[in-house]
C-alpha cells in the first residue's frame, strides 16, 4: 500500500493535466516555420510602459518607433527634422503658432484615419492630463519638454509652452506655443508626441492613470492596446519569456516592413547578448560592448556603429570645494588628465576627444574655443599658482552601468584618477550605484567635487546638450553665472535658425572659458545585426527602422 | 560426521599502516544436529568474529582475510560463492544478534521484517506470509501478533525484539542456529525467559544451536559440549559437567573463579583475571593467556603450548593445567599434538556426558570408551 | 497529521511578521530611494521631492508599514515601481519559471547525486568513490556563474547543442496558459513548445545542480556509509536476502533519511543559485527579477518577492518534515 | 575572580577531577584528530594548498615585478580595448596585461592577499556575530528555567528568519543596504554564516550540557552558569573550528558572486580574485584567460580549505573514528 501512494498521487496529476488538457486548446496559427521572415532582436532591457506618452525608457521608445509614428521625424540615420506623419510645416511670423499640412490616406491599427482632428485628439490628452497623469515619471518628456500642463497639480511645474492645437481641415492642423522656442518643432520628433488613435485610446480609456500615490497602474492601453500608424502593430507581450512581439501593418502607408514579425527579447547580460546572437537565438542586438566590435565584424556579423551623438564630460561642483571656483584649478584639472589615451584606449574606434559639450554633427559646435591639451606640468604649476598644490577632491563614480557615451565608468574613473593623482591631486573615490545613489549624489547637495556624466541628444538642437546642462543654475555643477544664463534664454527664443546657431557657437566658446567641467569624448555607440540581416541604418538618435529590414537570401 | 565442522578458521584484518590484527587464529571445533555447542570467552577473544565468518557477514574489504575450513553438510561455506551462500543463511543456518534493536530495521514494520525471509526461502506471499508470520511470533510468545506486525522495532520492548529476531531466524526451521550474546543487552528476568525459548525450539525441531556469550552462567544452562576460546584460540574444549567441575586450563579456572557462585563459602573472595584481553602474546611465540596467567611458567613462553588430550575426552591447550587432585600432573593425558594442531579434533558425544566421580577411576573407562 | 501541517502554519506567522519587520526596516535604510530610480538622468531635485511626496515615502513609517501589513494579509503586494505592474502578476508571470528551473536542477541533482552517492559507498576507496567525491568538492568549490557561463560557452556557443538563454524560443509564439512552458506545451498539446522549452531547461538546470548535486553525493554516501555497518544490514543479510532487497528495503530506505532532511536546506541555496544563473542564462525567473528590483530599489517587489520566498522556503521544510515522518516512522507527526 | 568559599572550593576540585578527565580525554582527541589527519591525503593536499596560498597571500606581494595598479598598457598605448586589444602573456608580463592595461601576474599575486583578506575577516565576523548569539542560546538553553528557555526560542526563531532568506539575497541585501565597500563585501558575506554558527555552537553546547561530566558538576552543585563557561563552551569549539575552515571556503566564493552582481568591492584597482573575475566578464570575447585566472585560482583556494576542512571533520568525528 505505502509504495503505491506515490503512483496514485501521479495517476492523479497526470489525469488532471489530460483533463485541462482537453479544454485548452492552442489558440496559435500554425507555428510559423521559416523564421526567415521573423527577426529577434535582443534588448538589454524589458520596456516599460507601451504607451509612449508615459515612456523615457530606451527600451521602450524603441518600441514605440515601430508601432507609432510622430508628426515630424528625424531623417533615416540623421538628426535632422524630416516629413513624418506631416508632409511639411511651417511657423507663422511670431513663431508661436507651427502650421503642419499632414499626410492624406493614413489609417491607423484598428482601420480609422488619421487626421487633423486625430493630432488634436492626442494633444489635448497630454496638454490636459490629470492626476497621476501629471507625475514626473509619468509624462517626463512632456513636462521635460512643454514644462507644465493646462492646470498644473504640482508647484513644481511651470507654464505649459503648448497652448492649443486647431483643426483648419482634415489634412492641417496648427499647434500653438506660448512662447518661441528652439525645441519646436524638434522635440517633436521624441516618440512622446507619437500619434494615437483616438478611438483606442478612447475605448481603453487611456488616460486613466489609476491606482494610489505609491503604487501607479496604467491603463490597459499602455500596456495591451498600443494603436498607432506604424509599419508594424502591437502582438503580444510574453512577459514570462521576456519577449515583445510584432507584426507587419498589412495596410502601412508607405513601404511595408519587410520583415512579418519582430521581436524583441530582454537579455540584460552583456555577454548573453552577444553569446545568444553567436548561438543564432536572436538576429541582433544593441548596445554592444566596445570590446565586442572588432570580433563581431571580424565574425562577419553586421556592426553599424551609429554617429556619435553624446558627449561625455567631466563635472566640477564649485560649491562642493571652495577652490574648484578658481578658474585656475579647473584648468589645472582639465591639463591634467589625459583624454587621448582613454579615448583610444577605452572607446570604440571612431571615438573623438571633445571640445565642446555636444559632437560636431550639431549645428553650432565651435572648432575654435579653448582647448586644454594633456600637461601635467602645467596643470602642477596652475594648481601651484591657485595655491592648491594640496588638492583633495571627492570623485564620484557610478558602478556596474553602461551608458552609450560610457561604456564602463569604473575603467574610466580608474585612468582619471590616475591622471590627477600624477598632478598631485589627492582623490577620495566615492563609488556609487548608477540608479538611484549616483544620479541623486551628482545631480543635488554638494558632497561631490568632481564625477562624470554624460548625455545623449534627443534630436538636433544644440540646446538640448549644452541648454540642459547650464541654462540655470544646478547642484550639478554649483555655480551661478547669470551673463551665461541670460544668453541661454535668448539662444532659446530666437526663431530665427541661423542667429540660434550663432549664439551656439558664443556659448560653446564662452563655456570652454569658463570651464565649469570638463568635455571628455564622443563616442559611437554600436548595434549589430545577423551576418544575413540588412536594411537597417543606425540612427543616432537610436532611431532605427526595423521596417527596412530584411533577410538576404 | 558433524554437521558444522569448523577447522583451523582463521580471520585477520589488514588495514593500512597499522600492523594486521589476527582476531581468529585457527580456531576449531564441532557441532553435531541438534547438539547445543558453546563458545566461551571474555569479549574480544575472537567468539562473534568466528560466527560472523561462518555466515560469511565479515566486510567484504580488501584487507580482510579468512583462512580455514567451516563445512557445513559436505559443503565449505568458505569456499561457496555468494549466491548459493544467501541461499544457505536464513534457510539452513539462522543467526541472532546481541542487541535487538540496532538489528531491527527502524523503519520496517515487523511483519515486513519476518515476512521478506519467508518469501525469500519458502516463496510465501502476501496474506499466506502474513499467516505464518503471525504464528511465528504468537510461537516465540509475542502476545497479540496480528497488530504486532504493523508495529515498528520501536514499539516493542526490548525482549519483544529479541523474541522477534528469534521467531525471524526460525522462520525456515534452520539446522544450525548461531546465537551470539542473545541475552546480554536484555535485563536479567527477561534473559531467562529468551534463554527458556531457546532451549524450547531448539528441544522440538531438532535444530543445533552455537550459543556465544562470556556469560558462563548462560552455558551451565543449556550447552552440551564448551569450547572456550583466548585470543582467537580454542584453549579448552570439554562437556559441561566436566568442564564446571574440574577446569583444567588456567584461563578456564580463572573465568570460573570470577563468577559468583551462590555455593561460594562466605569470606571466600572473587579472584578475578589480572589484566585485559589486549595485552596478549601473539599464539606463535607461546601461549597467549601467559601475560595473565598465575600458573605461568617458563615454557609457556617460547613455543605456542601443545594440544593436550586426556583419557575423560577432553582437550585443552596448556603446558602446565591446573591439576587434578590425585593425578599426578600429566598422568591423564592420552595424546599430545603439536601447536599448531587444533583442539576439539575429538569427536565430542565419544565423551561421557559424566566423567566418574572419583578422578582416580578416570583413566580405566575413558580408555575404553575411546577405544 | 492536520494538526501538526496547522500548527506548522501557524508558526509560520510570527516568523513572517518578524521577517517583515526587519524587511522594512532594511528597505527604509537603503540609500537612494525609489524616486530617482524613476527619473533617472533626468530628475532635478523638485521632481524627486514631487515623487517621495507621491510614494507617500514622507508618511510616518508606522502607516506605511501598517498599509504593507494591510496588503500582505490581502496577498496585494503592491505595484512595481519599475514596471508599475502588481507585485503579484509579476510573480505569477515569473515564478513558474524559477519553479520549473528549480525542478530541473532537484531532479537532476537527486536522480544523479543519490544513485552516484551510494554507489561511491559501495566501492569505498575505488576509482569512482574518488571520482565522485572529487568531483563533488569541485562542484562545491566553482562559482556557479563562472559554471554556468563555461556551460554556456561550450554547450551553445561552440556546439550550439542547446540554446544559451530565456525560457522558450519566442518565433514558436506558443500558447500561455500556467506560465509553466512544459505544462503548457503538453495541456495544449504544441509538442514542439514543450521540447523547447524543456531543451531551454537543461543547461541553466545542470549549472543551478552544481552544487546540491555534490552535497547530495556527499550526504548520501557518507550516510550509506554509515547504514552499511549497522546491525540491522548484517540481520537483513544474515536472513540470506536478495542483494536487492537488501540494498532497497535495508540500506536506502535508512540512508534517504539525512538525505531528505538534506534537500529541504538546499532550497534555500537554490534561491540563491538562481538569481545568478538566471542573471547569465538571461532566464526570465524571479532570481534575475529581484536582481534587478534591488538595482531599482523596487521596495514593494523586494517586499513581496522576499516574503513569498521565506514562505515557499518555509513550506518546502514543512513538506521535507512530512516526507520525513513517512520514511521514518519514530518521528511523530503530532 | 569571586572568593569563594573553602566548601565550594572542595566541590570545585572534585568537579576539576571529572574535568580534568574529560581535559585530558580532549587532548587526547586533539593529538589522535593530528594523527588521523596526517594519514589522510586529502588533508595534506588541502594543507598545502593553503600554505601556498598563505605564504605567497604574505609574502608575495613583496616580490611582484609590477605595482598592481599601474596601468602601464594604456600609457604604453598597447592596451586598445576599444579596438578589442589586449595583449597576452610576454616574456614582461607573464600573464599578459588586464583591460586596464595592468600586469595580469602581479594582480593574481596581490590579489591573493585581498582574497585572504576577505575570507578571514567574513568567516571571523560571522563567526563572532554566530557564536554570540548560538553561546548565549545554547547557555541559555543550558541554564534552563523560563527565562534560559524563551531567550533560547526568541534567538532561534531570529536565526531560521535569517535561514529563511537565501543566503544569496540576505548578501545582497545588506550589500545593497550599507553600499559598495571592501568592508560591506565582508559584513555580507560574514552575515550569511551566521546562522549556520549559531546552530552549531548552540547544539553542541546542548549536546554537551547533557554529557556526563557537566550532569557530575550539576550533581556537584556548581553553579550552571559557570559550568556552561568553564567546560561547556571550551568543549563545543572543536565543530565550530572545522566549520569555520569550511565557512572561509564558501566565503571567498560568495564574495566572487557579490563581484559578479556588481555588489563587490567597488575599488577594482585593487585587486582581489572575485573583483577581477567579475571585471573580466566583458573582455571574455577577447581574452578569456583574465576570466580564468581569478577562477581557477578561487576554485583551488575553496577546495583547499575544503578538503582541510572536511579532513578536519572527519577526524574529529568520533562516529566515523571507528
Amino acid at each position: 500500500m505505502r509504495a503505491s501512494r506515490p503512483k496514485v498521487a501521479i495517476a492523479a496529476v497526470a489525469a488532471a493535466a489530460l483533463a485541462v488538457a482537453g479544454c485548452a486548446e492552442s489558440d496559435r496559427e500554425g507555428s510559423s516555420g521559416s523564421s526567415k521572415d521573423t527577426l529577434v532582436f535582443g534588448v538589454a532591457g524589458d520596456p516599460k510602459v507601451l504607451d509612449p506618452s508615459f515612456a523615457s525608457d530606451g527600451e521602450s521608445l524603441r518600441v514605440a518607433r515601430q508601432v507609432f509614428e510622430t508628426l515630424v521625424r528625424p531623417e533615416e540615420g540623421g538628426t535632422k527634422v524630416s516629413p513624418g506623419l506631416a508632409e511639411s510645416w511651417e511657423p507663422d511670423a511670431a513663431g508661436t503658432t507651427w502650421t503642419f499640412k499632414l499626410r492624406s490616406g493614413v489609417k491607423f491599427h484598428d482601420g480609422t484615419d488619421f487626421n487633423a482632428e486625430a493630432v488634436c485628439v492626442n494633444f489635448d490628452r497630454w496638454y490636459n492630463a490629470k492626476g497621476l497623469m501629471q507625475s514626473p515619471d509619468v509624462t517626463a518628456y512632456w513636462q521635460d519638454v512643454m514644462g507644465g500642463f493646462a492646470a498644473n497639480e504640482s508647484d513644481t511645474l511651470g507654464e505649459s509652452l503648448f497652448k492649443s492645437c486647431s483643426v483648419t481641415d482634415p489634412t492641417t492642423v496648427a499647434l500653438t506655443f506660448s512662447r518661441v522656442s528652439s525645441k519646436i518643432p524638434a522635440a517633436l520628433m521624441l516618440p512622446s508626441f507619437s500619434m494615437h488613435s483616438p478611438k483606442a485610446l478612447q475605448e481603453h480609456d487611456a488616460s486613466n492613470v489609476s491606482g494610489s500615490a505609491d503604487d501607479i497602474k496604467y491603463p490597459a492601453y499602455a500596456t495591451e492596446h498600443p494603436t498607432g500608424t506604424g509599419p508594424f502593430k502591437f502582438k503580444a507581450w510574453d512577459i514570462a519569456n521576456k519577449t515583445l512581439t510584432l507584426e507587419r501593418n498589412e495596410d502601412y502607408w508607405g513601404d511595408k516592413a519587410k520583415l512579418k514579425s519582430l521581436i524583441f527579447k530582454t537579455i540584460s547580460d552583456e555577454n548573453a547578448r552577444k553569446q545568444e546572437l553567436r548561438s543564432g537565438g536572436i538576429q541582433g542586438y544593441d548596445l554592444v560592448g566596445p570590446a565586442d566590435v572588432e570580433p563581431l565584424k571580424s565574425e562577419g556579423f553586421n556592426v553599424l556603429t551609429r554617429p556619435a551623438f553624446n558627449i561625455l564630460y567631466l563635472a566640477i561642483n564649485q560649491k562642493g570645494n571652495p577652490k574648484l571656483a578658481d578658474l585656475k584649478v579647473r584648468q589645472a584639472l582639465a591639463h591634467a588628465i589625459n583624454r587621448q589615451a582613454l579615448v583610444d584606449s577605452k572607446l570604440p574606434p571612431g571615438a573623438q576627444v571633445a571640445v565642446n559639450f555636444f559632437p560636431d554633427t550639431v549645428e553650432g559646435w565651435n572648432g575654435d574655443v579653448t582647448k586644454y591639451e594633456y600637461d601635467v606640468e602645467k596643470a602642477k604649476s596652475l594648481l601651484a599658482e591657485a595655491g592648491a598644490s594640496d588638492l583633495k577632491l571627492r570623485f564620484h563614480y557610478p558602478t556596474e552601468v553602461t551608458r552609450p557615451y560610457m561604456p564602463n565608468p569604473k575603467d574610466l574613473f580608474e585612468l582619471l584618477s590616475a591622471d590627477l593623482q600624477a598632478a598631485g591631486i589627492t582623490i577620495e573615490p566615492i563609488p556609487l550605484k548608477w540608479s538611484p545613489d549616483y544620479l541623486n549624489a551628482t545631480t543635488s547637495g554638494n558632497k561631490h567635487d568632481l564625477h562624470f556624466l554624460g548625455w545623449t541628444g534627443d534630436y538636433g538642437d544644440g540646446y538640448n546638450f549644452i541648454g540642459t546642462f547650464f541654462d540655470r543654475q544646478k547642484d550639478e555643477w554649483g555655480f551661478n553665472n547669470p551673463a551665461l544664463f541670460e544668453k541661454f534664454k535668448t539662444a532659446d527664443s530666437t526663431a530665427d535658425q541661423a542667429a540660434r546657431v550663432a549664439l551656439y557657437k558664443e556659448l560653446n566658446a564662452d563655456i570652454m572659458n569658463f570651464l565649469p567641467g570638463v568635455p571628455i569624448s564622443h563616442s559611437p555607440p554600436a548595434i549589430v545585426f545577423g551576418k544575413d540581416v540588412t536594411g537597417v541604418k543606425a540612427s543616432p538618435l537610436t532611431d532605427e527602422r526595423f521596417s527596412s529590414a530584411e533577410f538576404k537570401s | 560426521m558433524a554437521l558444522l565442522d569448523v577447522e583451523e578458521l582463521s580471520v585477520t584484518f589488514a588495514r593500512r599502516n597499522q600492523r594486521t590484527v589476527r582476531a581468529v587464529d585457527g580456531v576449531s571445533f564441532s557441532v553435531d544436529a541438534g547438539e547445543v555447542v558453546g563458545l566461551v570467552g571474555e569479549s574480544g577473544c575472537g567468539k562473534s568474529v568466528t560466527s560472523l565468518a561462518i555466515m560469511g557477514l565479515l566486510p567484504r574489504q580488501p584487507g580482510v582475510q579468512v583462512g580455514g575450513k567451516a563445512v557445513f553438510d559436505g559443503t565449505d561455506l568458505l569456499q561457496i560463492d555468494d549466491r548459493s551462500r544467501r541461499d544457505i543463511r536464513g534457510r539452513d543456518i539462522a543467526m541472532i544478534f546481541q542487541d535487538p534493536l540496532s538489528s531491527l530495521n527502524p523503519v520496517v514494520p515487523i511483519g515486513i521484517q519476518v515476512t521478506e525471509v519467508l518469501t525469500r526461502h519458502r516463496g510465501m506471499k502476501g496474506q499466506a506470509a502474513a499467516k505464518e508470520a503471525a504464528q511465528l511470533l504468537d510461537r516465540v510468545g509475542i502476545p497479540d501478533p496480528k497488530r504486532r506486525l504493523k508495529e515498528y522495532p520501536h514499539q516493542l520492548s526490548g525482549g519483544m525484539r529479541q523474541r522477534a529476531l528469534i521467531a525471524m531466524a526460525v522462520a525456515c526451521q534452520p539446522r544450525l542456529l548461531i546465537a551470539d550474546e542473545p541475552t546480554t543487552a536484555l535485563d536479567v528476568t527477561i534473559q531467562a525467559q529468551i534463554l527458556e525459548l531457546l532451549k524450547e525450539l531448539v528441544r522440538d525441531s531438532g535444530t543445533a544451536l552455537v550459543m556465544i556469550t562470556h556469560d558462563l552462567g548462560v552455558v551451565a544452562g543449556m550447552c552440551d559440549t564448551i569450547n572456550v576460546l583466548y585470543g582467537g584460540r580454542v584453549v579448552e574444549t570439554a562437556r559441561r559437567r566436566p568442564l564446571f567441575r574440574q577446569p583444567r586450563h588456567p584461563y578456564t579456572v580463572g573465568l570460573l573463579s570470577s563468577v559468583p557462585r551462590l555455593d561460594a563459602g562466605r569470606g571466600e573472595r572473587l579472584n578475578p583475571i589480572p589484566g585485559s584481553v589486549r595485552d596478549l602474546l601473539p599464539w606463535p611465540d607461546g601461549c597467549a593467556f601467559a601475560p595473565r596467567c598465575a600458573r605461568r611458567v617458563d615454557a609457556c613462553v617460547g613455543e605456542p603450548p601443545e594440544l593436550v588430550l586426556t583419557h575423560d575426552g577432553r582437550s585443552y591447550r596448556c603446558v602446565n593445567p591446573a591439576p587434578v587432585p590425585g593425578l599426578t600432573p600429566g598422568e591423564d593425558v592420552r595424546e599430545v599434538v603439536p601447536g599448531q594442531a587444533t583442539p576439539g579434533s575429538v569427536p565430542a558425544q565419544a565423551v561421557p556426558n559424566d566423567p566418574p566421580a572419583v578422578p582416580g577411576l578416570a583413566a580405566a573407562p575413558s580408555e575404553e570408551e575411546t577405544s | 497529521m492536520i494538526r501538526f501541517i496547522v500548527r506548522r502554519l501557524l508558526q509560520l506567522i510570527p516568523t513572517l511578521f518578524g521577517l517583515s519587520i526587519l524587511l522594512f526596516i532594511w528597505l527604509r535604510r537603503l540609500p537612494g530611494g525609489p524616486e530617482t530610480a524613476i527619473l533617472g538622468e533626468r530628475g532635478t531635485p523638485e521632481m524627486r521631492a514631487a515623487i517621495r511626496q507621491n510614494l507617500g515615502l514622507d508618511e510616518p513609517i508606522l502607516i506605511q508599514y501598517g498599509r504593507f501589513v494591510r496588503r500582505m494579509i490581502r496577498l496585494d503586494l503592491g505595484t512595481s515601481i519599475s514596471t508599475k505592474r502588481e507585485v503579484t502578476t509579476e510573480f505569477i508571470q515569473r515564478f513558474p519559471g524559477t519553479v520549473e528551473l528549480t525542478i530541473t536542477a532537484m531532479v537532476i541533482a537527486i536522480g544523479i547525486g543519490i544513485p552516484l552517492g551510494y554507489l561511491a559507498a559501495r566501492r569505498r576507496g575505488r576509482f569512482l568513490d574518488h571520482a565522485s567525491v572529487g568531483g563533488s568538492l569541485i562542484g562545491i568549490c566553482i562559482p556557479v556563474f563562472f559554471l554556468a557561463y563555461i556551460l554556456k560557452a561550450i554547450f551553445s556557443e561552440n556546439l550550439g547543442w542547446f540554446p544559451s538563454s530565456g525560457r522558450q524560443d519566442p518565433t514558436l509564439g506558443a500558447t500561455r496558459i500556467t506560465n509553466f512552458f512544459v505544462l503548457d506545451g503538453l495541456m495544449t498539446r504544441e509538442w514542439d513548445a514543450a521540447a523547447d522549452a524543456l531543451w531551454h531547461l537543461i543547461l541553466p538546470g545542470l549549472a543551478l545542480a552544481s552544487i546540491p548535486l555534490a552535497i547530495i553525493v556527499r550526504i548520501t554516501r557518507a550516510s550509506v556509509l554509515e547504514v552499511l555497518n549497522e546491525d540491522f544490514v548484517r540481520t537483513a543479510e544474515a536472513k540470506g536476502l536478495t542483494e536487492n532487497v537488501v540494498r532497497r528495503r535495508h540500506v536506502l530506505r535508512n540512508a534517504m533519511l539525512p538525505v531528505a532532511t538534506s534537500i529541504g536546506l538546499l532550497t534555500g541555496g537554490l534561491l540563491s543559485g538562481a538569481v545568478l544563473t538566471e542573471t547569465v542564462f538571461a532566464f526570465s525567473g524571479i532570481g534575475a527579477f529581484l536582481a534587478e528590483a534591488i538595482d531599482h530599489r523596487d521596495y514593494p517587489v523586494l517586499m513581496g518577492f522576499i516574503m513569498i520566498i521565506a514562505i515557499v522556503y518555509v513550506l518546502v521544510n514543512l513538506i521535507v518534515d512530512l516526507s520525513y515522518s513517512l520514511i521514518d516512522p519514530r518521528v511523530r507527526v503530532r | 575572580m569571586t572568593i569563594i568559599s573553602g566548601k565550594k572550593r572542595e566541590k570545585i576540585d572534585r568537579l576539576a577531577e571529572l574535568a580534568a578527565r574529560d581535559e585530558e580525554r580532549g587532548v587526547s582527541l586533539w593529538q589522535d584528530a593530528f594523527r588521523r589527519l596526517r594519514r589522510n591525503p586529502a588533508a595534506i593536499v588541502g594543507a598545502i594548498i593553503l600554505i601556498v596560498f598563505v605564504l605567497v597571500a604574505l609574502v608575495g606581494p613583496f616580490f611582484v615585478p609590477y605595482g598592481p595598479k599601474d596601468t602601464m598598457g594604456i600609457r604604453e598605448g598597447v592596451v586598445k580595448v576599444g579596438q578589442g586589444l589586449i595583449p597576452g602573456p610576454s616574456a614582461e608580463h607573464w600573464l599578459g596585461y588586464d583591460h586596464q592595461g595592468r600586469d595580469v601576474f602581479s594582480r593574481m599575486i596581490v590579489g591573493a592577499r585581498q582574497t585572504l583578506l576577505v575570507g578571514v575577516v567574513a568567516t571571523m565576523i560571522g563567526l563572532a556575530i554566530g557564536a554570540l548569539i548560538g553561546g548565549v542560546a545554547g547557555a541559555a538553553a543550558g541554564l534552563g528555567g523560563r527565562w534560559g528557555r524563551w531567550v533560547d526560542t526568541t534567538l532561534m526563531r531570529f536565526i531560521d528568519m535569517l535561514l529563511a532568506m537565501p543566503s544569496l539575497l540576505l548578501a545582497v541585501s545588506i550589500a545593497a543596504l550599507l553600499g559598495p565597500s571592501l568592508i560591506t563585501v565582508m559584513i555580507a558575506v560574514g552575515m550569511v554564516s551566521v546562522p549556520v554558527f549559531a546552530r552549531l555552537l548552540r547544539g553542541s553546547m546542548i549536546a554537551q550540557s547533557n554529557s556526563d561530566y557537566v550532569l557530575a558538576a550539576t550533581s556537584l552543585g556548581v553553579r550552571k552558569s559557570k559550568i556552561a563557561l568553564s567546560h561547556v563552551l571550551p568543549n563545543s569549539l572543536a565543530p565550530v573550528i572545522v566549520q569555520a575552515t569550511l565557512t572561509l571556503a564558501t566565503a571567498i566564493i560568495e564574495a566572487a558572486a557579490l563581484s559578479y552582481l556588481g555588489l563587490g568591492n567597488p575599488d577594482s584597482a585593487t585587486p582581489e580574485w572575485g573583483v577581477m573575475l567579475a571585471d573580466a566578464q566583458p573582455w571574455l570575447g577577447i581574452r578569456p584567460a583574465l576570466a580564468i585566472y581569478p577562477a581557477v585560482a578561487i576554485i583551488i583556494t575553496a577546495l583547499g580549505f575544503t578538503l582541510l576542512g572536511e579532513a578536519m571533520r572527519e577526524a574529529l568525528d568520533p562516529k566515523l573514528r571507528k
